[in-house]
């Protein structure tokens, strides 16, 4: 495979943005074929359309899901991806590398595959760009064998869990949700490898409401950490805020001149629960008010902390557009334990509870989150066996369009027109 | 050894799951995980962590195009082989973190990373714009309206300066995806960059026996657009379908369920702009994007229309919202009215929602403020 | 003269229209008229009207049961004509307002009411109860669910204090409907007293063919649970509906539409309270009520469960609100949860919408509050 | 017709607050079928049931409303409500009334019906309840000879329309309520009395935002009076506020002891659009942040009051929930002026535009808050020939589902599958 023309292409090399395109003719002076991918990329910039042909059935035995088929539907102008499947690689929890590792991993890439790939995809996977029919099972061998490493998840199945760092370095972190993802991943092989779903199913982990894995806007079922005592104040170092000592929000303001901190303004007013007040030089929480919404402690990380009792909330229904239009994850469960000890089993009862219900009732390529708005939050709040509670709505319905069963209703449905008659001249 | 294609099924292993995470962690996350009491971002991509052991954790991070070269992932590797005893990490935006155990060794990390053109900058901290997260585009995906990395790599060009800075109000979060499925959260992002198709799908007659099941692409309309219908192929009649275009509201499903129906077009696709989304449930909760731009075309390979009216909107609100406040949440304090006349964005019909739950996006309040759209 | 029944088009007017409003103006109204400075309510019931010519007008405001005969009425025009030199008006919300041009003549005014024992209750101002609006109930409708001015009384004969004192954070609005047509502005009031259905309608297969267009009847269930089906009737089989009762709601919409299919019913019907809705502009956005008690009985004459959560919604609010907080707005600043829990109504799958644009009521966000619902 | 027992309903006649059935008894001693009244009203509460006939046909000729029939189911019982129709008399405008027309009202009335009435009704008629069939043509008659007034509306048309007092006696009406109401209700004579649409449609007018004649939540046009220019401000009287000297909000607080008015909390910070502050003792306002929301004029009525380029928003398509929900009027038109000048040229042109559309395609019962949702809010305002304003909703599309037009997009829709072939091979 030869080098082609890149006119266009060529204009993404300036900039301070680091290029992918002199990434990738870097890669291609020792794997030609990327000169291809350069190739038809160059072509599509030409063309302003894609060049690749519409799916394709690939995988390795015995999985049902880890690689999407891609053909080129310019083959012959570019052999070098006529084949482009993608292989996706479960990643680690929350992305930590030893450069060990991923030598090894790219070393095999460029042996069987194209020697490009995203780090790492929107799910979470590495991303393996671009392999031939032909060199997947080989690759998968090396991957399980050499590595011990295996395939992430794609099609009507779940699809590989994502966390955000957590407890590893982050401070605010309610519950361990690498240990969690982990955990529920390994549980979950089959479920992850072979499509047994009416779509795509997937959760997500964040540590504390600032949701760093953006699990309450993609994912199924978003598990998302928070506490059920007190914020942990350090009077000491609120009086070191006020006075200027300590940065406010952790310094990230620091690039513009915002005038001195006022803990008025950047903190209690802007708490949405006006729970906070200042008495004296003390910080006062009414803690019942607050919704640990995490902005006080966000902008004063050295003086509070989340509360000592901690947990997450369970949220089930996050989507993208298609088809019904976008869902953000709806709040099911306030607060679980998430923990370890019992091996995440009351976490795992929900998550199942949900799976039995939906494997049976969801349409083809409808999510669950489309189930839910199918049969009505009530619905899918009785097949959980919860009770309705207040915190899983934002406001109490505004129609009278109320449903009520046969037997809620003193006397039942069944009537007599003739005695009602007998009554009520008609 | 290796693979045996005559014997696939011996020796085989699967569902091994993803690697254990604890045996990637440094040493000092390993130890303090769980302990972490505070945090400090330092300078711009330079974050401190303090443990209730006393230990501290010096993170720099740095942008990556996220499509990268095994070439390039060596070169990290180099680097964090160099400085931080062979571990390094993957934000969920798809920037990397290298971290050290001793503020001493940040700076001749910093030195290293500078050292290598442009290729490791360092940001994407604090009150900024950190990495683009973004999809798949012409480099790989069959449904895409528009690239990914390009569009990514121009709009990031354009706002390095607040890769590399915290003076914004707030954390900006940009996203790209390249056609309607969204892959990512560009329904929840400050700034989305949207990939559209305008164009109804084709129909490929000749094709379309052989490759889809008729009822399903038939179902797969959510607007009931696509119809069973006859079709002539090679003089003969065939069944097939046919698509009423005033009702096709572009959403590429059918085109998802049946490849014999390709929507992708140079004129027909592009960009469309969508504001004010977040996913933190930081004093507000989680909002949608809204769109405010219907259409910028694809041109390639600087997207100069959509690299503009990013940082239009984006300067428009580095102006005017104050502190902590997130696009969304200045958009809709000043009102949406507002909004669109600073940021010097035409109001089109366009960003009149007429979709499923449209009602509840309607005014139904006298409250107005009176803008140059009132004539 | 009169009518003459042999030649009913003979001298025929008609299209008059309602009288010139300006011809029943008190004199200080019409001289007055967009004149008006300021306004002060110098006690409950009783405003002063200020203009620029330096007039004043002052307002005794009286609530009414509304539903008042020829008798009545004319004792009003007994005692404007003795006080209001022959004027008066209603409000917007069926009070009586008495209007004089002098301090000195409120006081007679305000005794000579008061010597009338309950009739004349003077009130109604500023930051309480005023009256109730409401509709027919079993005075006169076919569709009512409950009655109407027997609950109205007892509301306010519970809630008397409010009408005569300005004591609450801010002005309540209270109104009842007897049905889910809620003629008049249930569906945006602080709390809501509404008359619902609960059985589905019964069919009169003997009437049916007589009384109903069976498309029509079919057409009108929203969810679709009126069905065309087949019925015997004395022996012969007739075209008739049948409904599912699985899907019905019990709006009621099928019998407006069919006589045959009677819904009332004394165990079956009863009343729904709501709250939270504004019609105002003020500070927040008009709102609609929320449905918080889904059913309470019928107990006729007095409904007590009714008057008794009435009061303890507004109770419960007046002692928790802040000043100028409308109901809707003091629920939403501390929460539905707490809500709930601070007027002591249990919570029911029932408040949980799922009509038609019930996502957007659902919870999105990991904020909430701790209240005893979470056990 | 003789008393009948009523001890369920002499219930009702305690109580501080006026007792309908106190009044009811007093009138049936003139007028005896007042007594029926009485008694099938007694049954209903005996039963827990309405006594009432479904609807009924009559009227007067040549009205296609006015009129609600009614008949008794129980008419044996209580013969005096027999036939028991109402008849909706128009109100004068914001319900001012000289006593001797409403004597004579009630004079014509005890003539003719059951001499009950709702004074009045929720759509701001006098509502005069139970009238026999054969009455109603001699009570015609006298109405509009005798005192020259007419009825109001029922059924499919324009119904009565309604405005609050406005300018009569209110410093904050914008336009001239009154006689807006009145001379479009002269105007449309014949849409309040023949039907011709395809379900009812309501007007209603408020001076300002305080909208005391609720017309956004259920008139079908709601015209609600407001201003372009700046608010006045009275500085002086500002001070009188701040010192305690005039009371707040008019006195509408002063059964309570709130503590001493605080200008900043009650006013400024309660401002929704944070348009207002304190310049030493003065009070700003930046009027262009300003949404006309009426409440700091409402809480310092002495000082503040609305700007002197006066008009009206109109907003379209308020109404109940049946059937598909409750909605409030949607901002169409931000500000017209509204002047009888003109003759109400502008507003008429809108009414009629709405009209001339939605009674070609409105369907049977639908009212036009539902046909512009079925419709959509853009085809709407192109229908109306408007251009689309942002401030028309509340917030931008949240999804992407756009619609184009085949000549807004550059070459058509029309493409030729086989050319697009040759260049992405399938
Ligand atoms: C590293 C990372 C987690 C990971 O597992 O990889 C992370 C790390 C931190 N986040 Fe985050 N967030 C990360 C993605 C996110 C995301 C997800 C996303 O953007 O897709 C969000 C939600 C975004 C949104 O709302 O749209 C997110 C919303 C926050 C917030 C909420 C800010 C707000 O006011 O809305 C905070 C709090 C703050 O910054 O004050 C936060 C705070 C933090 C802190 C300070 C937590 C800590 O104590 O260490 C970390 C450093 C922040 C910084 O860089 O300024 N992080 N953070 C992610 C870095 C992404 C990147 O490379 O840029
Ligand atoms: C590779 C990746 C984009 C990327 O560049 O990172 C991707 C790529 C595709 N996505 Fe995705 N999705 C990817 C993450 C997402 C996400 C983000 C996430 O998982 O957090 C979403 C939004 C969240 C969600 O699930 O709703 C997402 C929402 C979709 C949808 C719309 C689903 C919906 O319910 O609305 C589709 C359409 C479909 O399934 O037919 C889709 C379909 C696709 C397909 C399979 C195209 C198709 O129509 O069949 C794409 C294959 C591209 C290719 O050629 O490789 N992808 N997709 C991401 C997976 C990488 C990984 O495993 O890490
Ligand atoms: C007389 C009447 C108009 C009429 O044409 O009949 C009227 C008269 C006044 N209203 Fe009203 N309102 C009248 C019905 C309404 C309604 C409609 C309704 O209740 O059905 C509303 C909307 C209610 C809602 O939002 O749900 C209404 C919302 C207001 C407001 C807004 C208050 C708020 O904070 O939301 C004000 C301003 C205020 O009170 O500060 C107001 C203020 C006023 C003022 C002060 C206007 C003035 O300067 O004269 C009048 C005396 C208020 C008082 O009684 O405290 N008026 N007012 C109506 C009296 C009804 C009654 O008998 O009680
Ligand atoms: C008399 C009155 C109630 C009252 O006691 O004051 C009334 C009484 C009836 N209304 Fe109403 N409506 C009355 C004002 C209203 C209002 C309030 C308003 O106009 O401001 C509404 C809510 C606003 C609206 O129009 O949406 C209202 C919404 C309805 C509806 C539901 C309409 C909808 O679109 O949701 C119906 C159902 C129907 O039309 O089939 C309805 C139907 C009825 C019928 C005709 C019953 C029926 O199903 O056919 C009632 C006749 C009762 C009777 O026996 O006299 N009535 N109705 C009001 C008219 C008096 C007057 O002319 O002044
Ligand atoms: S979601 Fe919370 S716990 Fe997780 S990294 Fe972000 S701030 Fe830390
Ligand atoms: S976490 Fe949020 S709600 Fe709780 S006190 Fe802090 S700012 Fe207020
Ligand atoms: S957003 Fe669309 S085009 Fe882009 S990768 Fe996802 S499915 Fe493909
Ligand atoms: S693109 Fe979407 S709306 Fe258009 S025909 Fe295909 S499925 Fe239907
Ligand atoms: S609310 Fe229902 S029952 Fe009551 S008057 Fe109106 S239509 Fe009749
Ligand atoms: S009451 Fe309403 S939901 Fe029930 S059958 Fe009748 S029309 Fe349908
Ligand atoms: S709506 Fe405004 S103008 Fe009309 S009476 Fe009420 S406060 Fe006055
Ligand atoms: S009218 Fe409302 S928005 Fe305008 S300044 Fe006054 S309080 Fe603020």
């Amino acid at each position: 495979m030869a080098k082609h023309e890149t006119p266009l292409l060529d204009q993404l090399e300036g900039g301070p943005w680091p290029s992918f395109v002199s990434d990738l003719k870097h890669q291609a002076e020792t794997k030609p074929e990327v000169y291809d991918i350069l190739g038809q990329l160059e072509l599509s910039y030409k063309d302003r359309i894609t060049h690749w042909k519409h799916g394709g059935i690939v995988g390795v035995f015995g999985y049902g899901g880890g690689i999407v088929g891609r053909y080129s539907d310019v083959p012959e102008q570019f052999p070098g991806v006529e084949h482009f499947h993608t292989i996706r690689v479960a990643q680690p929890a929350s992305k930590y590398y030893s450069t060990e590792n991923l030598r090894k991993l790219m070393d095999l890439w460029e042996k069987h595959g194209s020697g490009v790939t995203n780090m790492h995809g929107s799910t979470g996977d590495i991303i393996l760009l671009g392999c031939r029919t032909e060199a997947l099972e080989p690759f998968f061998w090396d991957l399980t064998h050499d590595m011990g490493q295996d395939l992430g998840g794609s099609g009507s199945n779940l699809r590989t869990p994502e966390c955000c760092l957590g407890q590893s370095r982050c401070e605010w972190a309610c519950y361990d949700t690498q240990e969690t993802c982990y955990h529920l991943t390994l549980h979950y092989q089959d479920e992850i490898h072979r499509p047994a779903f009416p779509y795509k199913f997937k959760f997500k982990f964040s540590g504390c409401a600032n949701d760093c894995v953006a699990a309450i806007a993609r994912s199924d079922i978003s598990v998302i950490g928070t506490w059920r005592d007190e914020i942990r104040i350090d009077q000491a170092a609120v009086k070191e805020y006020v006075a200027g000592n300590y940065p406010a929000n952790g310094g990230s303001h620091s690039g513009r001149d915002w005038g001195p901190f006022d803990i008025q303004k950047e903190v209690i007013d802007l708490c949405p629960t006006e729970c906070m007040w200042m008495e004296g030089d003390e910080l006062k929480i009414d803690d019942k008010e607050c919704t640990r919404c995490m902005h006080c402690i966000n902008v004063m990380p050295r003086a509070l902390r989340p509360g000592a009792d901690q947990g997450a909330s369970v949220l089930v229904g996050a989507k993208a557009p298609i088809l019904d239009g976008a869902q953000m994850s709806t709040l099911i469960v306030p607060f679980m334990k998430v923990e370890k000890e019992n091996e995440y089993e009351e976490l795992i009862e929900f998550i199942e509870t949900v799976w039995d219900w939906w494997m049976e009732v969801g349409k083809n390529r409808e999510r669950v989150g489309e189930t839910m708005q199918r049969i009505g939050l009530n619905n899918f709040i009785k097949i959980m066996g919860l009770e309705p509670i207040p915190q899983m709505i934002r406001i109490p319905r505004e129609n009278p369009y109320v449903f009520w069963a046969e037997e809620e209703v003193e006397g039942g449905f069944d009537r007599d027109i003739d005695e009602f008659r007998a009554r009520h001249a008609a | 050894m290796g693979y045996n294609p005559d014997k696939p099924m011996e020796g085989r292993i699967t569902d091994l799951g993803p690697p254990h995470y604890a045996q990637f962690f440094p040493p000092v996350i390993k130890e303090n995980k769980g302990k972490w009491l505070w945090h400090e971002i330092l300078q711009p991509g330079v974050l401190m962590h303090k443990s209730e052991t006393g230990d501290e954790v010096y993170t720099v991070r740095v942008g990556t195009a996220r499509l990268m070269t095994c070439q390039f992932v060596r070169e990290i590797c180099d680097i964090a082989d160099a400085h931080c005893d062979g571990h390094l990490r993957f934000t969920t935006r798809n920037n990397i973190e290298f971290m050290v155990d001793a503020k001493d060794k940040v700076q001749p990390l910093l030195d290293d990373l500078a050292s290598r053109g442009n290729k490791f900058p360092v940001g994407g901290t604090g009150a900024g714009v950190t990495n683009i997260v973004h999809t798949q585009g012409w480099i790989h995906c069959h449904t895409p309206a528009t690239d990914a990395s390009g569009p990514v790599k121009v709009v990031m060009d354009e706002l390095f300066e607040y890769f590399t800075s915290m003076t914004l109000p707030a954390q900006v979060r940009i996203a790209l995806a390249c056609c309607l499925n969204m892959c990512g959260a560009v329904h929840a992002s400050d700034i989305a960059i949207l990939g559209i198709h305008r164009k109804p799908p084709m129909i490929d007659h000749k094709r379309i026996t052989g490759v889809c099941e008729l009822p399903l692409a038939i179902a797969s309309c959510p607007l009931g657009a696509v119809k069973p219908a006859k079709a002539m192929v090679d003089g003969e009649e065939i069944k097939s379908v046919s698509v009423t275009v005033e009702r096709c509201m572009f959403c590429g499903n059918c085109y998802t369920m049946c490849p014999a129906m390709p929507m992708a077009d140079p004129d027909g696709d592009g960009i469309a702009i969508l504001v004010g989304g977040k996913v933190s449930n930081t004093r507000s909760a989680p909002k949608f994007s809204k769109l405010v731009i219907p259409f910028l075309p694809n041109n390639t390979p600087l997207w100069p229309e959509t690299v503009e009216a990013v940082k239009k909107i984006l300067e428009a609100y580095a102006k005017d919202a104050k502190k902590y406040e997130r696009v969304g949440e200045w958009a809709e304090r000043i009102g949406w009215e507002r909004f669109f006349e600073k940021c010097d964005i035409p109001f089109t019909e366009k960003s009149i929602d007429d979709y499923r739950l449209a009602y509840n996006t309607w005014r139904t309040t006298t409250q107005f403020k009176f803008t140059s759209h009132i004539k």
